[in-house]
Order: structure tokens, then sequence, then C-alpha cells
């Protein structure tokens, strides 16, 4: 896909060409008007000379959102000229036929106001180059331009599937403008194939990953790694004991979102542990989801465990079975169906939102041993309040490896810890950085640093 | 502190052996009083009740163990064979009935509607009880099995593994001072019992598994060894039930150690002869030993004098085996027995006896570390 | 196999999303995927609806305890699934006038539209406002001063609660502009923003990085549990 | 009968009790002289329980002739009985026995999980005195034709089943039963003996047990152990158990019934009455005690914590017929590091394993009696490990969590055995008893159980624990009395602190003051030292133990206590807890010879 100005339509058959160019001829006939219009109000002020040689080019390693404004300044540029207004117009695609060239009637919308003496500016998203808001300006520029001109609102942003002009006025510290400069040819973005905004996020990702990946290796070797009792994964034993005494079921409860979640899948693993608990003293485990698929995969789950604690003969599908999709249609049916079965034993393994304490109490109020384990930090406290046993974020992904017991997912978890260093080392550099900065505000390398991170890495 | 030494182990050329053949339960004696048995006959036999499968029907089915009752097609009591309908749902409105096909031939024992469960109970199980020792049946316990006596040549060993099994004698060894290496088995020691001298290797057993020897006789084995041919560590000495594909007997004890001479001499002359053999040891109380019965021929009875063993006293003149380190395995005559305790090297006080060595040296043994060697 | 095929289509989708991140290139090779998902998940529904139905019918046909509850179900589902997907009552849409149903299954004042007002919204609302009962209930419990850390998170909490009550403006109002950061009010803000937040960051790296691990562990086909049992 | 006699009892002037061991019958004889209860004399001849004799009096009659004759009294009238009430010159005022003759009683146990109501199960099986050969539950790992195979294999004397709260599960329960009855386990004694069943479980399930087990057994319901998953109620399970144990166990063996005639109290399976005696002990005193017998097959540890009483039998950790399994189990490096000199490894091997088919031989030579009391602290501390493993709070209880645990989530099911909370170690059983000096006997309690702050060592002198066990509960007074003076040899106090160091850096500090010992210094770690302080004596004993070591007061904080004297006396033990050993042997060797010989273990040894 070559988005080069000049290349031709290979595909567009000479037909279709005509018939392009007969619409841009319509098209230029009905804005004619315009044209005059905008003609005369720049003519009317006798502005500062207008900034030359403006080029538009791509911005590299991007996603094809940006572009590149360089100019020379005006010539007035030292004594006139308070600010730049760059506009930027969208268009078709492709070459423009000659007679366009000068597409004044286009709708142009101001991108940012830039001081004197700035020879170069990117458009996009890179922070610092965003749209100007209405709001932004001073009641002088303000007058300058039809509120239309100026909506409210971010602008459209940059894609590659348009082509865009550029233009640059030089406004006078009175008010006057200069004759506005329009890039010569429409610029296209392109894509490349990496995006240079988040390069450290991939540095760290890589270090991260190939942490994780080496301790995998390492574990493989053979090594033996020790980890933290989670009180709240050795308790299922007994959680499901307490089930299988009292004669009622234990229910698990998956969370409310879909298998495309990850505390959904996280959830499964420690399903598939209480399923072979269930299995193996021979208790009922009650599967209610929220979605379709959840039930799909649960079922698989549940079947594997059973399979693999040796009892094929004791998986019930009927067990596991939907509910409904809708959050607190769900709530409803869980709630009562607790209060009516009175399971000894509530799992609430998965994302939830504000049914969780909603769960928890009325599996408290039952007399449930109840284990919970999400990501959803709004939740957490909740859990903690009305459980028995409470899988905190982090824990709860680390619930497969803890119960697998396999050394290359407990590698993963020392993986992990390298990413804690990673994270403990930036926040020390960063927190100290930032104490200088304001410390010492007229240091500016450290504001620079400061900014930088917060601008840069941390986006 | 009465009887502080192990009581020995039989070797004896003609004595006579009495044998109870019991059922595990009740059931049909097939000889009867003075008949004449062999050792692989069979004397008694009974059937045992068949084997329980559980079939949970409530999870199979997926319904309530309540509904159990009503959905099962057959009646306690009643036969059921594979593949035939053993329980069949309500379903759906009359539709959607599913079957249960029983995996098991047998009869129904119980349905729970508790559990939801169905127990079959398999066809019942043959027992039979062999006579094991070649001989005339004295007794008949009515349903239960038979006593069996006869006069023979016996030998018990210290330990063994394995259970009964029948052969003919052969000598591997040619000392009783010989290791049994796994080159001294041969294929035509199939069916046999094969009779070692001192160690016995473990390829040794290994060989004669492999050419299907029924028993090894040997003085002494590795603990290694045994772990090898056992694929585990033996933790207590309760033995009989193995299935490593022979018996074994050990004689003396774990080590390098010989055979005792007179076993030894006493195997040797029987060469040839049939043998009963079991491995079952429990050293516990109710002490169980391996042996080695040889039934003696007619002419032969008649030729030896039944050996008269004595309750087993020690007195001075009496030849022992010192079963314990730092003289393990060595044999010597009692020399004195003071009555005296007297502290040992390790410290403790214990009753001691002097004993005389075949090298001539006399030593202080604790009485527990000795024993009879009786016959 | 059964395993092998799964395993690969979770590697190549799970790469496939991670690469577009940073390859905008390929940025919609990653929607395109998400689009697989959502196709999966709608197939999927029709094993939900499908379940739903065989375990209330099966409960009405075996008269099983509650089953009145069980048809209640299954009708609302049948009229709510018919009212829908017939589109009963709907206005045709201007374009295509002759065809009822050309309009929007949703559009005021529709039955369907009724149904979701006056049946679904107030039923949700209910069970939302019980979780009000249910914080109190919590809190009375867990707020326990049982010991040294209990007892500060109670006081914590106290502060919190208060301060966002009127009464908690109003008991520390008095108070001199030179002591105004210790008013309820403003200690509520200062503890939200500056403890509550360093707990959750904290909280929030962990799971960050949880994340991240079981997810590269699933892409690579370590952790298997979720497609059943460790063992293959 | 047990009330009437028991008021009288409380005058008795002369008791006599015996103990029917599997192979010695022992009596002894108690008599209140002027400084209270004494134990006077012993005696003991072999058990008669088996053929030829098959009568278990003559064995009693036999020992409590041998003791007649050294107390110059006669016990026993002309037609063989037991003479009572006493006299100035005949009789005795109470008798009581205890047997574990022909095995003990054997049990097997079933529940539904095998952590709780198994557990539970297990527990009062062994509380009452009984081996527990089995414990089947749903969750045991086994398929039901498994559990069906070992119900047939395994011949007990009596089952306990339980199960499920009352209320609560009763498929489980009922399907166990279900597979019982027609496994139809048969009884040690022969076919003429029904099994007796306890049903302790799920109290719906009841009238379901009365019709499953209606047919060929001896059904006895008594209250459900576990009526909710937060308490236990062992006591009804354990009656039963004594009382079937008289009724049907001891009906059946030869003489038992005769015997029975003749005791003023109902006969008790001797770890039934070692653990009463024990309890008896605690509660008296208000301590925490710990009993070990080691045998030649078993282990018993018996620990009453908290007012909680637990026992476990470890069934192949023994010193005879079980050695090979304890080296099994244990492992041999395991066991050397315990041997301060070079040994051959094979050679070692075949001596354990000529041990286990030999089992009366003893250890003649200094060496072997070095290997066997190594052997030994491995078995008790494998033994210690099982017993803090099933000595737990109970498991399958709600937590009522506050805000406050939210980082220390502690599970249930913690051991309760905590060696920093224990007063006492008693011990028992040949190789503990019988060792040639008592400081090796104090050291290889402090090796193997690793007792942590202030720990009074003893040992039973002449196993004369499972007869006070008995006494106990007809005359308290006389049984605390006996136990305190005749019963325990002090051997001293162990003093250790608990945590970790560099070796050499300084352990803790210690004042002592006493009538004869007067002493303060300073014990760095890894070091252990021995102070004679006579039995009957005390001393206050000071002790600042170091930044990092813990002496009951917590970290670092100074401890004040006053410790008992004994045969062996005051031992500093400054090696840390947990006691670590260097891993290389080479390592190990000289640290356990410098231990060695502070503790003047092997005089003989050079």
């Amino acid at each position: 896909m070559n988005n080069g100005l000049d290349a031709p339509y290979p595909t567009l058959t000479r037909l279709t060409q005509l018939s392009f160019r007969l619409s841009r001829a319509i098209m230029c006939l009905a804005v004619l008007p315009a044209i005059a219009c905008l003609a005369a109000s720049v003519a009317m002020a006798q502005g500062p000379a207008p900034v030359t040689n403006l080029q538009s080019a791509d911005h590299p390693w991007d996603g094809g959102d940006n572009a590149d404004l360089t100019w020379e300044v005006s010539a007035d540029d030292a004594t006139l000229v308070e600010s730049y207004f760059i506009y930027k117009a969208m268009m078709q695609k492709g070459p423009i036929p000659a007679d366009l060239l000068t597409e004044s009637e286009r709708k142009y919308a101001l991108v940012d106001v830039v001081p004197a003496g700035t020879t170069e500016y990117t458009v996009g998203s890179v922070p610092g180059s965003g749209y100007v808001r209405l709001k932004d300006l001073s009641d002088e520029q303000r007058a300058l331009f039809d509120p239309n001109d100026l909506p409210d609102k971010p602008h459209k942003k940059i894609t590659v599937e348009l082509g865009y002009l550029f233009k640059i006025v030089a406004v006078g510290s009175d008010g006057s403008q200069s004759v506005e400069t329009i890039t010569a040819a429409p610029y296209s973005p392109t894509r490349q194939w990496f995006d240079a905004k988040r390069m450290y996020l991939l540095i760290i990702t890589i270090i991260f990953g190939g942490s994780v990946v080496f301790f995998i290796q390492h574990a493989r070797a053979g090594k033996d790694l020790k980890i933290r009792k989670i009180g709240g994964l050795a308790a299922v034993d007994e959680a499901v004991g307490r089930a299988t005494e009292m004669g009622r079921s234990c229910m698990f409860i998956p969370g409310i979102l879909d298998m495309n979640d990850i505390q959904t899948i996280a959830g499964m693993t420690v399903l598939s542990r209480v399923a072979k608990t269930a299995a193996e003293y021979d208790a009922k485990v009650e599967v209610p989801t929220c979605r379709s698929l959840v039930m799909t995969s649960a079922r698989e789950t549940v079947q594997a465990a059973y399979l693999s604690a040796g009892r094929p003969d004791a998986y019930n599908a009927d067990f596991i079975y939907y509910v409904t999709d809708e959050q607190f249609g769900y709530v409803a049916y869980l709630q009562g169906n607790m209060v009516r079965e009175k399971p000894a034993a509530c799992f609430y393994m998965g994302a939830f939102y504000a049914e969780s304490l909603i769960l928890a109490e009325t599996g408290n109020s039952i007399g449930a041993i109840q284990i919970a384990g999400t990501a959803m930090p709004a939740q957490l406290p909740f859990f903690v309040a009305a459980c028995d046993y409470t899988l905190i974020g982090e824990e709860f992904f680390a619930a497969s490896a803890y119960l697998s017991g396999e050394p290359e997912q407990l590698g993963s978890l020392k993986g992990q810890d390298v990413g804690k260093i990673i994270v403990g080392i930036g926040i020390i550099v960063g927190v100290t950085i930032a104490t200088l900065a304001a410390w010492f505000v007229d240091t500016g390398f450290l504001t620079t640093w400061s900014e930088y991170i917060k601008g840069v890495i941390l986006t | 502190m009465g009887n502080a030494y192990t009581p020995g182990l039989k070797v004896v050329n003609r004595i006579t052996h009495q044998c109870r053949r019991i059922l595990p339960i009740p059931g049909k004696v097939l000889v009867s009083k003075g008949d004449h048995v062999e050792a692989e006959q069979v004397v008694a036999q009974t059937f045992m009740p068949g084997d329980i499968m559980p079939v949970n029907l409530a999870n199979l089915l997926s319904m309530p163990p309540s509904d159990v009752m009503e959905c099962v097609l057959k009646k306690v009591g009643e036969r059921i064979e594979v593949g035939e309908p053993l329980a069949q749902t309500k379903g759906i409105f009359g539709m959607f009935k599913q079957v249960y096909k029983s995996k098991d031939a047998g009869t129904i024992e119980t349905i729970s509607d508790v559990t939801g469960q169905v127990i079959i109970r398999g066809e019942p199980i043959p027992v039979e009880v062999r006579a094991y020792l070649t001989g005339t049946v004295t007794e008949v316990i009515p349903e239960q099995g038979v006593m069996i006596e006869a006069d023979v040549s016996f030998v018990q060993g210290i330990f063994g593994i394995g259970g009964e099994s029948f052969g003919t004698i052969k000598m591997a060894a040619a000392s009783h001072e010989q290791e049994l290496q796994a080159d001294m088995i041969t294929p035509d020691m199939k069916g046999c019992v094969i009779v070692g001298g001192a160690r016995v290797w473990h390829d040794a057993v290994r060989k004669a598994i492999e050419v299907g020897a029924a028993a090894v006789v040997a003085g002494g084995i590795d603990d290694q060894d045994l772990k090898k041919i056992l694929g585990y560590d033996l933790g207590v000495a309760i033995t009989g039930t193995e299935k490593v594909g022979v018996t074994l007997v050990i004689t003396e004890g774990f080590g390098d150690i010989a055979m005792a001479e007179r076993t030894f001499d006493l195997l040797k002359a029987r060469v040839g002869d049939f043998a009963a053999v079991n491995g079952a040891t429990q050293i516990r109380a109710g002490v169980m030993r391996p042996e080695i019965v040889i039934p003696l021929s007619e002419e032969e009875v008649k030729a030896e004098e039944p050996a008269k063993l004595d309750g087993g006293m020690l007195e001075t003149g009496r030849p022992v085996r010192i079963i314990r380190d730092p003289y393990f395995g060595l044999i010597g005559t009692v020399a004195g027995l003071p009555s005296e305790p007297q502290v040992l090297g390790s410290g403790s006080k214990a009753r001691v006896l002097d004993v005389k060595l075949g090298s001539g040296e006399t030593v202080v043994i604790p009485r527990a570390n000795v024993e009879l060697i009786e016959g | 196999m059964k395993r092998t095929i799964p395993l690969l289509i979770t590697a190549i989708g799970g790469f496939v999303l991670v690469f577009a991140y940073f390859s905008p290139y390929t940025e919609d090779w990653g929607e395109k995927t998400m689009i697989w998902f959502d196709v999966i998940a709608a197939i999927a529904f029709v094993l939900g609806g499908g379940n739903l139905l065989k375990i209330h019918l099966k409960k009405t046909s075996d008269q099983a305890e509650g089953w009145g509850y069980s048809v209640i179900t299954l009708l609302a589902f049948g009229i709510t699934l018919l009212v829908g997907l017939l589109k009963i009552g709907v206005n045709p849409s201007p374009q295509f006038p002759h065809f009822a149903w050309s309009g929007e299954y949703r559009e005021n004042g529709s039955p369907f539209w009724w149904l979701y007002e006056f049946a679904f919204k107030p039923l949700t609302a209910t069970m939302f406002s019980m979780l009000a009962f249910y914080i109190a209930s919590a809190a009375f419990r867990a707020f326990r001063a049982k010991n040294l850390e209990a007892i500060l998170l109670l006081g914590t909490a106290f502060i919190i609660l208060l301060g966002r009550t009127f009464a908690g403006v109003w008991l520390t109002d008095w108070m001199p502009e030179a002591l105004s950061g210790l008013k309820i009010d403003n200690l509520t803000v200062y503890i939200m923003k500056v403890f509550v937040t360093t707990g959750n960051r904290a909280i929030m790296i962990g799971i960050a990085l949880g994340i991240a691990s079981m997810s590269l562990k699933v892409l690579l086909g370590v952790d298997r549990s979720y497609l059943g049992s460790g063992q293959e | 009968m047990t009330t009437t006699t028991k008021s009288d009892a409380q005058q008795a002037r002369v008791i006599l009790a015996t103990d029917c061991g599997s192979t010695t019958t022992k009596a002894i004889l108690i008599q209140l002289t002027d400084e209270g209860y004494r134990q006077t004399h012993r005696g003991e001849a072999p058990t008669t329980v088996e053929e030829p004799f098959a009568d278990v009096t003559m064995g009693v009659v036999n020992a409590v002739v041998e003791v007649g004759e050294l107390a110059g009294r006669k016990f026993i009238d002309d037609s063989g009985k037991i003479i009572q009430p006493a006299t100035e010159t005949e009789g005795c005022d109470v008798y009581i026995s205890t047997s574990s003759a022909g095995g003990g009683l054997q049990m097997m146990v079933a529940g539904v999980v095998a952590e709780m109501t198994a557990a539970s199960a297990k527990r009062a099986a062994l509380g009452a005195g009984a081996i527990v050969m089995d414990v089947i539950a749903s969750n045991d790992k086994r398929k039901p034709h498994e559990q069906i195979q070992r119900i047939r294999e395994l011949r007990p004397d009596m089952m306990l089943v339980s199960g499920g709260t009352d209320g609560g599960d009763a498929k489980h329960v009922v399907s166990i039963a279900e597979l019982i009855a027609p496994a139809k386990p048969q009884p040690r004694f022969g076919s003429g003996y029904t099994l007796p069943i306890i049903y302790a479980g799920n109290k719906d399930a009841a009238p379901r047990m009365n019709k499953i087990f209606e047919q060929g057994f001896e059904l006895l319901i008594v209250d459900n152990l576990r009526p909710v998953l937060e308490r236990e109620n062992l006591g009804p399970a354990r009656d039963a158990i004594h009382d079937l144990f008289l009724e049907h166990v001891m009906a059946h063996a030869p003489g038992y019934d005769k015997l029975m005639g003749w005791t003023d109290a109902p006969i008790m399976p001797t770890p039934g009455a070692v653990g009463n005696i024990l309890q008896t002990i605690a509660e008296s005193q208000n301590i925490n005690a710990v009993g070990v017998d080691i045998g030649g097959a078993t282990t018993d540890v018996f620990s009453v914590f908290d007012k909680t009483f637990n026992r476990t039998v470890s069934a192949n950790l023994g010193m005879s017929y079980s050695i090979s399994n304890v080296c099994a189990e244990a492992t041999m490096p395991n066991i050397l590091r315990w041997v301060h000199f070079d040994m051959d490894e094979r050679e070692l091997r075949n001596r354990v394993k000529n041990k286990m088919i030999r089992p009366t031989t003893i250890p003649q030579s200094l060496e072997a009696l070095v290997f066997e009391q190594a052997v030994a602290r491995e078995a008790l501390r494998l033994a210690y490990i099982q017993h803090k493993e099933f000595a737990t709070t109970l498991k399958g209880v709600q937590q009522q969590r506050s805000v406050g645990d939210t980082f220390s989530q502690e599970t249930g099911g913690q051991t309760i055995v905590d060696n920093m909370k224990l007063n006492l170690l008693v011990a028992s059983g040949g190789v503990l008893s019988h060792a040639p000096s008592m400081n090796q006997t104090a050291l290889l309690l402090i090796d193997a159980f690793q007792p942590e702050g202030f720990t009074t060592l003893a040992k039973d002198s002449i196993f004369m624990m499972p007869h006070l066990g008995v006494l106990a509960q007809v005359h308290p007074k006389a049984a605390m009395e006996v136990f305190e003076r005749d019963c325990l040899i002090y051997l001293g106090t162990c003093v250790a602190p608990k945590g970790s160091g560099k070796p050499g850096k300084p352990c803790f500090d210690y004042t002592i003051k006493g009538s004869t010992l007067n002493e303060s210094g300073q014990i760095a770690f890894g070091e252990i030292k021995l102070l004679p302080l006579a039995e009957g004596e005390t001393a206050s004993v000071t002790v600042e133990p170091g930044r990092t070591f813990d002496c009951g007061n917590g970290p670092g904080k100074r401890v004040e206590k006053t410790v008992k004297g004994g045969t062996v006396g005051l031992v500093l033990d400054g090696r840390g807890r947990p006691l670590e050993l260097p891993e290389s042997r080479e390592a190990c060797k000289p640290l356990i010879s410098k231990w060695v010989e502070a503790m003047k273990l092997y005089p003989g040894m050079g």
C-alpha cells in the first residue's frame, strides 16, 4: 500500500478518473462564492509578510496520525509577528487537479497557535500538538475567527484515509493577518511498522516478558522455587470439604465478563482446581454463568477436572448453566439461589462490579465459606470485608501457578518480580526527579526530565 | 525376661510336620480324614461373595437420587447382563429419555434413594485351598479346612518373599560359601527350587524369574539387591503377597553371609526331591518364617529317626548362632551362662552368655543376640 | 489435537493483538481478531439460550420444587424474545413505510421499550439499591477494632464516611482558616487523594504485572488450566 | 459397678494394678504409706492370652503372685481369685487392669471428608486407645471397589462410622455404609463374632443405618461426633468404644470375662489409659504436656495443649520390627547426621534389615548403640511431625474476618502443637527408658522434639502410666501422687531459645540462682551446656536472649523461671530452633562430637 503523493491509482480505470475529476469540478463551482468572500477578507487587512517554503512531511514511526510541518519565518518575524496560526484542511487523497491548487475555499480548521520564531510543528496526536479550542484563545484572538471555524471539540484526527492541506497565517500583535501560505501539495500520511510513542512500553514489555520467559525456562531446568502460601487457595479443600460434610453444594461464580477478559480466564484456572477437589470429595459444584461462552468453557474445564480426578462418571453438565447476560438479573438469580439452596462454599473468581458486595453479604448471611478473587480494585474491599479469604489482584493471577505447582508456572511468578523491580526503580527515579524539580524550579533540565517522564515514558 | 533369646530356626532331616489348611470363609472340604493328598491337590473350596460394583445412577443420568428408585428397571435380587438397560430417565415431557446400560453383569444388591447408587454384585469368586504338604489328612474341620500331616525334611528360613510354590530341588552352588550369581542359573532349572550358597545377587534372582524357577534359596542377600527385586525399600517384615515371579527364601540374614553348612548339606542331600516352599514371613507377635518342606518317601520315613526337638533351652554345649554385630553370623557353642547381668560395650547392662566360636575364641554375647540352632 | 488447536488459536490471536498494539501498520488486525471473538460469543449465545430452555423445561416437566418460577422464566424469556424479534408494535421506518417490521425495535413507546422501561429497569434498580443495605451490614462486621491495623482503618473509614455527608462539613465548619486542612471534608479529600491513591496504585501495579504475566503464560501455552486440567 | 466402688476407693489403702501387654503382664502395687500413696512393688509374667494357655488371668495371677511375694502379701486365694478387700496381710482394696494383649483394639474408622469428620472419628478412636488400621473417607482417593477391597482385607475388631453434620450430608455417609455392609468385614475373632459398628454421624441418617446394618452387625448409634463443623463432640463416641471394647472385643478374648469380674473399674485399652493420665496431669497442674512411647513396631505420641488431648500412633515407626521403615522414611543421610564417627553405609543398611528380621537383639557395641539412638531420633522426629499434622484446629470452619486480617488470612487446620508452650515432655519405651545413660535419653528427646523455651524432661520409670490412667478414674488423688513421686523420673530441664544466628555469636545470657547451683554466663549459638541440678532441687533461671532469639516472652525479651532438676540436670541449649545441622557429613561430625562431649553422652568413647 503505497500512499505516496504522486502514485497513480492503479486500480482506477480511466473512466473513474474522469468522473472523479468531474465531481471535483462540480464541487469547485459550488464553492466559488465562498472563495470570493474569503479573498475579500484577506485583502482587507494589511498584515505582516507571510511565511515561506511551507512543507508538510510524514512523521516518522507513527500510525499515520501526525504530520510534520516546516517553514521559514515571515520576513516580519522579529518585528510585526506575534504568532503563527496553523490550519488544517481535509481532502480526498491523491494528486490534486491543477486548477484546484489554491483551494482556499476548503474548510480550514485552526490547529494551534505558535509563537513567533517557530519554524516547525507536528500536527497530530503527540502531546503539545493538540487542537486549539475556542476557550483556549484570548478574546482578541477569538475575535479573529468565525466561531464556526473553531468548534469547541477536538477536530478529527489525521488518518491515512485522507489527504491534508495546511496553511499558516502570521498574525501581528495588532491582530492584522498576513496572507496565508498553503502547502503546495496535499499531504497523505503513511503508517509505519512501528509506533515510536510506544517505544518505552515496548522496551519494558520486552524486559518483562523476557524475564518471565527466562524464569520459566530456568524453572524447567529443575530449579526449586518457593512460593508464599496463599491462604485463599489453601482453603479450597476446606471449603469444598465443608460443603461435602454439610451436604450442600459449592457455588462458583466466574464473574460477569466474557471469556476475553483475563480475569475470567484466571477464574477458570481456579474453577479447575475447585472442580477437581469437588470430584475427589464427590461434592456438587454449581456454576451459574452470565455468559454463554463462559458456560461452555466452564463445562470443558470442569469435565477435564473430573476426568483427571478419575471420576468422569460423576460429572454432570447440568450444574454448569447459563443464567442471563444482564448484570442484575444474574445477581437476582444468584442471590435467590443462595438463600434457597444455602451452598456451604461460595467462590467468586473473576471480574465483578457492583454485585460483589451483594453476593458476598448474602453468602456471609447463609454461613458459607467464601473465597473471592478479583482484580477489580474497587471491589476488593468489599470482598475482603465479607469473605473468608480473598485473593487480592496479583494473588488471583498467581493462583494457577500456585495450584499447579509446576516449576515453569512458578517461574513466571519470579519473572513478575523482575517487573516489580522495574516498577520500583521507576518509582524511585520518578519521585526523586519530580521532587527535585519542584524544589529547584529554575534548574530547567530537571523540569524537562520530569516532563519527559510524565509526557513520553508514561504515556 | 523369661526367654530373652530368639527361638532358633528349625533345620531338621526328619520331623512330623503338621499343617493347617483353612478357607478364609466357610465352604466345602473335598477330602476326608485319612486320605493321602498331593501338594498341589485342592482340598477345600468355596465361593467368595462377588465383588461389588457401585453404579451412581444419579450422576450418570443427571437426576436427583430420590428419582433413582422409579427409574431403575430392575428389582433388588434380579440379574443383569452387560449391555442390558439398568435405568431410564423420565425425560422432558416424556421426550429425550436417557437410558443407562449396565457395564457389569451380576445381581442387583441394593438400590439407594439417598445416594442414587445401585450396587451390583458380580459373580462369586471361587476360592481353593491346596494341600501344600504331600501327606495324610489327619483332621477335617467341617466347612473350614483340614489338618495335614507328613514326615518331612524341614528347613526354616529367616526371611522370604513370595507365596507358596512347588518344585524339585536343584543345587546351583557347589558349596555353602559360594555366592549365587546369574550365570549359575540355567534354563533347565525351570520349575525348580534353586539352592544357592551365600549371598544371592539381584541379577541371579532376575535370571531365576526369567527361566521360570519356582523358588530360590540362599544364605544371605544384600539390602540393595532386595530393594531392586521388590522395587521398593521393605519397611516391615511382613511378606508373602509379593508378585515378583519367584519365591525367595533367605536362611541366614542380610549381607555377605554363607548358608549354614547344616542347612546346605540337608538340601544337598535331597536334590531331585519335590519340595513345597513358602516365602511368607511375618515378624510380629505370632511370628511366621519362610519354610522349605520336603516330604519324605516311605522308605526314607522308615530309614530315618524323627528328630527329637526339646523346648530349646540355653545350655552349655548347645550350638548357637550369633545374630548381631560385631560377631554377626558366627556359629559357636555355649561355653558359659553367667547369671548376673554384665555391662556391655554399649554401656547397657544385660544378661550375657559366653560363646566358644569355631575359631576357638570365646566371646561374651548378650543373650538376646544369640539364636539356638535347633534340630 | 483437542488441546493443540485451541492453544494455537489463543497464541495467534493473542500475539496479533500484542503486535498490533506496537505496530500501527497492523492496527486493524487486532480489531479483526476481536470481531472473531464476537462472532464466537454470538454463536455461544445460542448454546446459552438453549441451556436456559432445557433447564427450565426439565424443571417444569418434572414438576420439581419451585417449578412455577421456571414457568415464569420461560414465559418472560419467550415474550421478550418474540416481542423483540418480531418487532411487535413497532412503527415502520420512514424509509420503508410498507414493511411493518422495518422500524427500530427499541423505539420509544414500542412494546419492547415498554418491557425494558417498566419491567426490566425497575427490577434492576431494585437489585442495585440493595447494595446500600449490604454496605452498612458489611461495614458493621468488618470494622471491629480487633487489632491496631483494624483500629487505624476504622478511624480512617469513620472520617471518610463523615466527610462525605453534610454532617461532616457542618461539624468542623467553625475551624479557622489556618486549620482548614483539619476540616473533615478536607481531610477526606486528602486521604482519598494521597493514601487511598497510593494504596490503590500498589495494588494496581501488582494487578497489571499479574495480568501481563498471566497473559504471557496463556499465550505461550504454559498455563493450560483454563482448557481443563493441567495434564494433557 | 464402678459407682459403688468409687466411693470406697477413696479409702483404699492397697491398690493393685495390672497391664496385660501383648508379651508381658505387668503388675504394680500401690500402698498408702506415711508419705501418701506410693508404688511399692512390681512384678511381671508372660501374657497368657494365646495358645496353649488361652486364659489371660493366668498371666495376671503369675504377675500378681510375684508382686505378692516381694511385698509379703497374699493376693490370690486358693480358688485363684484376687482377695478383696484388703486386710493387714492379705488382698487389696482396689484392683484395676488395662489391656493391649492380642494387638490391642484394632479399629477401622470412616468419615465423609478425610480432614473433617473422618479426622474427628480417627481422633475419637485414637483417644479411646485404639489402633486405627485405616480411615475410609469419600475423598481418600480410592475408588469404591478399592475401598471395599480394603474393608474386606482388614479384619477390624470394631468400626466407627461418622460423617455429615447434624442435618447435613447423608448421601456420603450412607454410601460408605452401603459399601461396608455388603463388604462384610470378617472380624479377627472368627465367625461367631458380630462386628460392632458405632455410628456417630449425621443424626438424620441414623434410621438408614439401622436398616443397612440390620443383619450381621452390632450397631450402636451415639451422638454425632461433629454435630456442626465448628465443634467436636468426641465423648459419646469414645465412651461407646470403651463399652463395646468390653462387651465384644474383650468378651471374645480368652479369659477376659473372668478378669472383668475381678476389676473395680472397666478394663481400658493401654494407650487409652496413658492418654487418660496425661490429660489428668495436664489439667490438674494446668500445663501442656507431650508424652511419647516408642516401641518396637509403633510409636505413640500423646499431647495435651490448652486442654485438648490428641494421640497419634505412627504405625510403622518403631525400633525393631519397623526399624527398616524408619530408615526408608528418614533416609540414611538424615540418620547418619546424628552419628559423630564414620560408618559403612552398606553394612548399616544390612544391619538394619537384620534387626528387622531379628527384632529382639540389642546393641552390644557402643557404635551400634550410637547408631540405634540416631535411628531413634529420626523415628521420634517423624512421629512428632505426624502428630503435629494431626493435632490441629478444626477444619472447615467459617472464618469471621475484619479488615485487620486482610493481609494475614490464616487458614483453618493449623497445628495446636506449640513447642514454646510445652511444659513437660515425658518419654517411655525401650530405647528411651533403657538407654544406658539418662543423658542419652535427655538429648534424644531434645534433638527429636526440639522443645523451645523452658521444658521439663522426664521419663516413665517402669511404664506405669497405663496403670495410673485407670486408677485416675477411680482414685485420682492416688494416681496423681504416685505419678509425681514414683512414675516420673525427672531428667531435668531444657532451656532453648527459638531463633537462628551465626555459629559462635552469643545466643543468650543466663543467671542461675539455686541452693547448690549458682552460675551465670553466656551460651553461644551452636553451643549446648549441661549443668548439674540434682533431682528434687529447683533453681531460678534468668535468660536474656539475643535480639533474634525468643525464650517465651518474645524476641530479645528477658525470661525468668524456676526450673526443676533431675538426674541429668539443667541443659542450656543454644543450638537454635529449628535445630539445623550442616548438610555435609564432614561439617556435621565435629559439631555432633562437640555436643556429645558437652552432654557427656558416651563417656566410654574417648
